[in-house]
């Protein structure tokens, strides 16, 4: 019976452990993303040429993978989670990419 | 009892059989029971009810159109009239019937059980997606009688947003909402088959009924948003005159393309693959094999979800997307189509060393087969660059779509319903009559569209109100065939009707099959399993079952 | 006994092999015709394979000849046989359609041009000799006939089904088809994307006739004026000319042979000068400031008609001197009407 | 009869849990089960969200590069300390939503309810000051439609002290295309807006329930899921604010 028979979860590849964020990882994200919005505006006065909206992104991207891994607990959960995620994140990639490079090769005229 | 050879149903004794005393029928009583049930049953029932009520005013809409095509002359209706019927046919099949067809009324009923749990994972939320489904319905239908709407079901922008008076945003809205119920039902399927699968019950051990509801679950809930937000846009442009995709404003018509193909196409795949999960059930259940490639056919299921995302300028090959799109799109579409084909033929060797029977919801299978071969291989057509040219926005693609759709998967849906009438309701549907009505929606249906391939390669485009002369007998055999398809669309509704009173008390397992469901009483308790099962052999495994009817016979005997 | 006269028909074109297949009245015809032909072949030949195997298990397996199922679980060779199949016909079906594509949308070179405008719901073509058309379009055989669309409104899509080809009529943006006509005769033009009400009833016809007829239809509809003449009015009643004089002192660039030639634009890109770049340039002229000069232009949006625009477009494609630019910009400005050929009004 | 097949006697581990919470559902078979399927289907349907607004930021990243110079100027339009203290404001939120899910967990009542209460005002903040924003936008006609106005993109206030144009003059038909800026921004600041009622609104809801005690027992998958949701919100947010306020702010270079 146990072999099949698992209520609990606990030998489930899609189960993960139950962790509970404490107050003070919290803080550090918290204090970080102050941080990296500061750096962000400050950047946005700095004549990066090109890089501007590269830095900006990137410091976005950066914010929000903290927010998604400890704020939203995906750093301690189950890897159907961390999948469930990337798979997000891939779809609204392939949107992106496949309807930009339309735009992009229209430019390239015809043929 | 039936003995003849030719039939392996297996009905206990009417004499003395009863339906079961308790079951989710009559669980609890009164309609408010029904209204606020969280049983994934009686939602899929509710459901049943709801798209059954959709397809006759789709379908009266459709017999409206054909009988305007009777003759060249705009005669019958105004050509606003006209424009108003096929973008409501349009907008109520798609949206409102075929999308939530078999997901949402047998995938609900049955994905649950068949993975042996007692409910889905959210059974309000189950509850919440029929009541957005009727509320989107009822927008729809204020829409249709406010006076219609008549953008196709396209929405094409500039049009919509800017030339046409009639009732756009209220349709849009309606089909926005019915979006996410479309959204939770989906949702619900995928956590349900993830987390509340009965112990052993393996992903390899799972019907791949559940496969193929599992890849339409995903395509629901990543690509139904687009059009969301997409028609958002085309709301706030139309009130508020915002300038995302109007030229005039410095937007781009395209953009409203490509964001509405991107749900649209994945949603073309949303309508099939449900329907290619009942045909596994059917064609193995009536050939008493495991259906033939079992991993193969449920990793196509999962290719053509996956690859289902690549493919959708091909709706737009002639609208000024780039050349060099317009090649890898192309060529991603002949990919996609593999995974159909190699479904098709999995399901044709499972025959191979069976042992067959014709009941009804195997002939609407044999009817899907070869439907689907058809209209899948005239999308190979449509996929090919230089002949989409020829073909689109003319009958060709009107033919395509209705042999996909209605061949594929409305075939499907009725050998769906068919096939799981006694287990929902606990008594059969009339044989001969049900036969007779597969027989004529197959005949009613090439009749109806196989002229039209005809008409579209000669060119007449579709959605025209009037058309030139010599167009004129191809499109008489479209709507003779329409009529004889609208009789074989009655005949179910007539005597399933019938049946809930008159019908023969099937049994647990009228088709000696082997899925859970099968294995429970019908109608079904509430709770689905009086304990929980344990899946401890394959799925298919005619075996295991004969082994196990065996023991009851030596243990009740 | 009485027969139907379109039964009739209907029996007599079926004999004539044209109730099933259009007629092949371009040179693209042919090509699409053997793509279509061999699609019909795979799919007959892919439906007789799966219907051959469903009837044939079905008929040999039926439970009465064969009462108990042999289990079989799959065959790695089998999956592999019908995964490459259709994928190899498939690709070649692929590779078949893209040339075909390229072939229908490429315009030879030496082609002939014609605009064609579509609006809610008429089709109206312009001859840069000046015929207009409504509904309707002349062409002559054995030439390749290049069409340059724009729709005022909403996409269209013009089709001439028995030439096979079909383009998307797009607002605010120029596309173009082309076919060569090789049979003299009339065809249908459909409007094949849904635009409102009465998109059945955009339809007209082409009129396809031999060259020296061609010839003759060319000198007995002309308006008396040139799509280029009545853009060189438009160019001197909108004032281009007083920027765009060729003069070394112009405020605007040298439009004399621009047409066809490389551009390089403040922004520092280069563009090649086409149609739709001339179009665009008129409209969001700060968009497309040629090196060297400044963003002085004002846009004309939404006060030239598409018909306008391609008349200025047409006139600046011709322009090989400034010659005549100087001429008008000296009767304009000494208060004299634009030189006009009398009795000529746009229809 | 044959109602099921083979069948298992679970042992006693999930009818103890039975006893312990009663939002325990019948079809779960653990608590532990029914939180993970509770959190699966969250994510699931931000997932939904994320395509939501994946339509959106393409249709930013398109007229961002078709439109430039349009863009740059009428995003000056908005304002860097609104938009930064926003941020902020909604970073917050977002902290305290994240202590109120551990407040929740180590079954604290009253930080719980004191948390969310943080939320919920800083929620609200963030769109008092939205709402100061969209108000100007309405006062210069800056809202896309029949009223737009594109004057001030044309010819610029004067500065006082410099005596030059606050901002580069645009000919008027790249001024037109300001009005594609303001579109996506009202599309996209209002769905996020949108989002954030909504929060609110739930946030209340939960409040309420949380003054209650029900998620003072172990019981905090609302809570946790919510939070999920809010912080969603957020991340959108950290992307809105340098694509839509900071595109270009240093004029002159
Ligand atoms: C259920 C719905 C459904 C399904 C499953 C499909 C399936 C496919 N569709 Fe279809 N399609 C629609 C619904 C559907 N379509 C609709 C509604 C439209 C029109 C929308 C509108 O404009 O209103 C449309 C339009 C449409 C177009 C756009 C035409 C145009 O506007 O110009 C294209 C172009 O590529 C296309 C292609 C395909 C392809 C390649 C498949 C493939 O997935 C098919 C794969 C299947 C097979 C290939 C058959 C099985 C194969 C065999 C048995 C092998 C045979 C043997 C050999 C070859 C040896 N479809
Ligand atoms: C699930 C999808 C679905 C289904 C089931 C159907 C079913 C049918 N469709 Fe539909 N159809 C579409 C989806 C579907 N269609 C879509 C998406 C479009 C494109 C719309 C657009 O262009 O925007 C379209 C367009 C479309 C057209 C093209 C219109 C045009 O372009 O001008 C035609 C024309 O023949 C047609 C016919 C039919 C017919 C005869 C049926 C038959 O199968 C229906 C048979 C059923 C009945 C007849 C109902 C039962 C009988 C009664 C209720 C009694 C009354 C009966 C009569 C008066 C005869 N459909
Ligand atoms: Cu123009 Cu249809
Ligand atoms: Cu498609």
């Amino acid at each position: 019976m146990s072999e099949y028979h698992d209520p609990a979860n606990i030998t489930n590849p899609e189960h993960g452990e139950h962790h509970i964020v404490t107050p003070k990882t919290y803080s550090l994200v918290f204090v970080s993303l102050l941080i990296g919005t500061a750096i962000t505006v400050g950047a946005a006065y700095i004549d990066l040429g090109i890089f501007n909206p590269v830095v900006a992104l990137a410091i976005a991207c950066t914010k929000a993978v903290i927010v998604i891994l400890f704020f939203m607990h995906v750093f301690f959960q189950s890897k159907l989670i961390k999948m469930t995620v990337a798979a997000g994140f891939f779809t609204f990639l392939v949107l992106i990419i496949m309807t930009l490079s339309d735009y992009m090769s229209r430019a390239w005229g015809l043929w | 009892m039936s003995a003849t050879n030719s039939t392996i149903l297996n009905l206990p004794d009417q004499k003395t059989a009863t339906l079961p005393k308790r079951n989710y029928i009559n669980a609890e009583d009164g309609l408010l029971s029904w209204l606020f049930t969280g049983d994934h049953k009686r939602i899929g029932m509710l459901y049943l009810i709801s798209i059954t009520f959709f397809f006759f005013i789709g379908g009266a809409f459709a017999g409206l159109i054909r009988l305007e095509l009777l003759t060249p002359q705009p005669d019958l209706v105004a050509s606003d009239t006209y424009n108003k019927l096929f973008s409501m046919h349009g907008i109520i099949m798609v949206f409102l019937f075929l999308v939530p067809s078999v997901p949402a009324t047998i995938g609900n009923f049955l994905i649950p059980i068949m993975i042996g749990a007692k409910d889905l994972a959210f059974p309000k939320i189950n509850l919440l997606s029929w009541y957005l489904y009727w509320i989107g319905g009822l927008f729809t239908l204020t829409a249709m009688v406010l006076g219609g709407v008549d953008t196709g079901w396209t929405f094409t922008t500039p049009l919509s947003t800017h030339y046409l008076n009639t009732h756009v945003v209220t349709a849009g809205l309606g089909v926005f909402i019915i979006g996410f119920s479309s959204i939770f039902t989906g949702l619900n399927f995928i956590v349900t088959i993830h987390r509340m699968r009965a112990p052993g019950m393996t992903w390899f051990r799972m019907p791949l009924f559940v496969w193929s509801n599992y890849a339409a679950s995903i395509l629901m809930v990543l690509g139904t948003p687009v059009l969301a937000i997409t028609l958002v846009l085309v709301v706030l442009e139309r009130t508020i005159g915002i300038g995302v995709f109007d030229p005039t404003k410095g937007g781009d018509p395209l953009l409203f393309q490509h964001l509405f193909w991107f749900y649209s196409h994945p949603a073309v795949y949303i309508m099939i693959l449900p329907g290619m999960g009942v045909i596994s059930e059917v064609i193995s259940t009536f050939s008493r094999k495991r259906v033939f490639g079992y991993t193969a056919v449920a990793f196509s299921s999962v290719a053509i979800a996956l690859f289902g995302f690549f493919v959708w300028a091909h709706h737009m090959f002639i609208m000024g997307v780039s050349n060099y799109s317009a090649l890898v799109f192309s060529l991603l579409t002949m990919l996609v189509a593999v995974p159909s084909a190699i479904k098709t033929f999995n399901w044709a060797f499972t025959l191979q060393k069976g042992s067959i029977t014709f009941e009804t919801p195997m002939l609407y299978a044999f009817g899907f087969l070869g439907l689907f071969t058809i209209g899948g291989m005239t999308g190979v057509f449509l996929g090919a660059l230089g002949m989409d040219i020829h073909l689109t926005e003319t009958y060709f693609i009107v033919a395509h779509f209705h042999f996909v759709m209605v061949g594929g998967m409305l075939m499907a849906f009725l050998a769906g319903v068919h096939f799981w009438w006694p287990k929902m309701t606990g008594r059969m549907y009339p044989e001969s009559l049900s036969k007779l009505a597969a027989v004529t929606t197959f005949i009613g249906f090439n009749l109806t569209f196989l002229p039209q391939f005809i008409l579209g390669y000669l060119g007449m485009p579709r959605r025209y109100h009037s058309y030139p002369p010599e167009f004129q007998v191809l499109n008489v055999l479209s709507t003779a065939g329409a009529t004889v398809l609208g009789v074989g669309y009655m005949l179910p509704l007539l005597y399933l009707a019938w049946s809930l009173k008159y019908g023969e008390i099937a049994g647990n397992n009228p088709w000696q099959a082997t899925g859970l469901e099968w294995q429970i009483q019908s109608p079904p308790l509430t709770e689905n399993f009086i304990e929980v099962p344990i899946m401890d052999h394959e799925a298919y495994d005619y075996e295991w079952l004969a082994h196990k009817t065996e023991q009851e016979v030596t243990t009740v005997g | 006994m009485h027969i139907s006269p379109v039964l009739w028909q209907f029996l007599v074109k079926w004999l004539n092999a044209s109730a099933l297949f259009p007629r092949e009245a371009s040179t693209i015809a042919p090509y699409t015709d053997a793509l279509y032909f061999f699609l019909l072949l795979i799919t007959v030949v892919g439906l007789i394979v799966v219907g051959t195997l469903i009837f044939g298990f079905a008929l040999r397996y039926r439970k009465e000849r064969h009462p108990v199922a042999v289990p079989i679980e799959g065959s790695t060779l089998l999956e592999a046989t019908w995964t490459i199949i259709p994928l190899a016909l498939f690709l070649i079906v692929f590779v078949w359609g893209a040339l075909l594509y390229f072939r229908i949308y490429t315009p030879p070179v030496n082609s002939m041009n014609i605009y064609v405008v579509g609006k809610q719901w008429m089709w109206k073509a312009e001859h840069p000799g000046g015929q207009h058309e409504i509904n309707a379009l002349h062409v002559p055989t054995g030439r390749p006939i290049q069409l340059t669309m724009i729709s005022q409104d909403v996409f269209h899509s013009f089709s001439i089904p028995d030439f096979r080809v079909k383009r998307e009529v797009i607002p605010g943006r120029y596309s173009t088809v082309w076919f060569q006509a090789t049979t003299p005769g009339t065809y249908h033009i459909f409007c094949t994307q849904y635009c409102g009400t009465n998109h059945s009833a955009m339809i007209g016809e082409v009129t396809v006739l031999s060259p020296e007829d061609y010839e003759k239809w060319t000198r007995e509809s002309t308006s008396g004026m040139s799509l280029a003449q009545n853009g060189e009015r438009l160019f001197a009643s909108m004032g281009c000319n007083a920027c765009h004089s060729g003069a070394a002192t112009a405020r605007g660039p040298n439009l004399a042979g621009v047409y066809g030639s490389r551009l390089k634009l403040t922004s520092g890109s280069e563009v090649l000068v086409n149609e739709a770049y001339l179009r665009d340039a008129i409209l969001n002229p700060s968009q497309h400031i040629t090196a060297g000069y400044a963003p002085i232009m004002p846009t004309y949006q939404g006060q030239i008609s598409e018909d306008g625009l391609i008349d200025l477009v047409e006139y600046i494609k011709g322009l090989q001197t400034n010659y005549r630019v100087q001429q008008t910009l000296t009767t304009s400005e000494s208060n004299q009407a634009a030189p006009t050929t009398p009795g000529a009004v746009k229809p | 009869m044959d109602n099921t097949i083979v069948a298992t006697h679970h042992d006693t581990a999930a009818e103890d849990h039975h006893a312990a919470l009663p939002q325990h559902r019948h079809h779960f078979e653990t608590p532990e089960q029914q939180r993970e399927a509770g959190t699966f289907g969250m994510w699931l349907f931000l997932l939904t969200e994320i395509m939501f607004f994946g339509g959106l930021f393409f249709a930013y990243l398109l007229y961002r590069n078709w439109y430039h110079d349009a863009f740059v100027v009428a995003s000056n339009q908005l304002s860097i300390p609104l938009g930064a203290t926003n941020t902020a404001v909604l970073i917050g939120s977002g902290f305290f939503m994240a202590l109120g899910v551990w407040a929740a967990e180590v079954r604290k009542k009253g930080l719980l309810v004191l948390f969310l209460i943080l939320t919920t005002l800083l929620g609200l903040v963030f769109l008092g000051v939205k709402y100061f924003e969209y108000k100007e936008k309405w006062e210069k006609h800056h809202i896309p439609g029949e009223h737009f106005d594109i004057s001030e993109f044309v010819n610029p206030p004067i500065n006082p002290k410099t005596g030059r144009p606050t901002e580069q003059p645009l000919p008027p038909d790249v001024a037109q295309k300001t009005q594609v800026f303001f579109s996506l921004y009202f599309a996209m600041t209002g769905m996020h807006a949108l989002h954030m009622i909504i929060g609110i609104g739930l946030l209340i809801w939960l409040i309420r329930r949380s003054q209650r005690g029900d998620f003072s027992a172990g019981y905090v998958a609302p809570i946790e899921n919510f939070g999920l949701y809010w912080h969603f919100v957020d991340i959108v947010w950290l992307f809105l604010f340098p694509l839509l306020y900071l595109i270009n702010r240093h004029p002159g270079s």
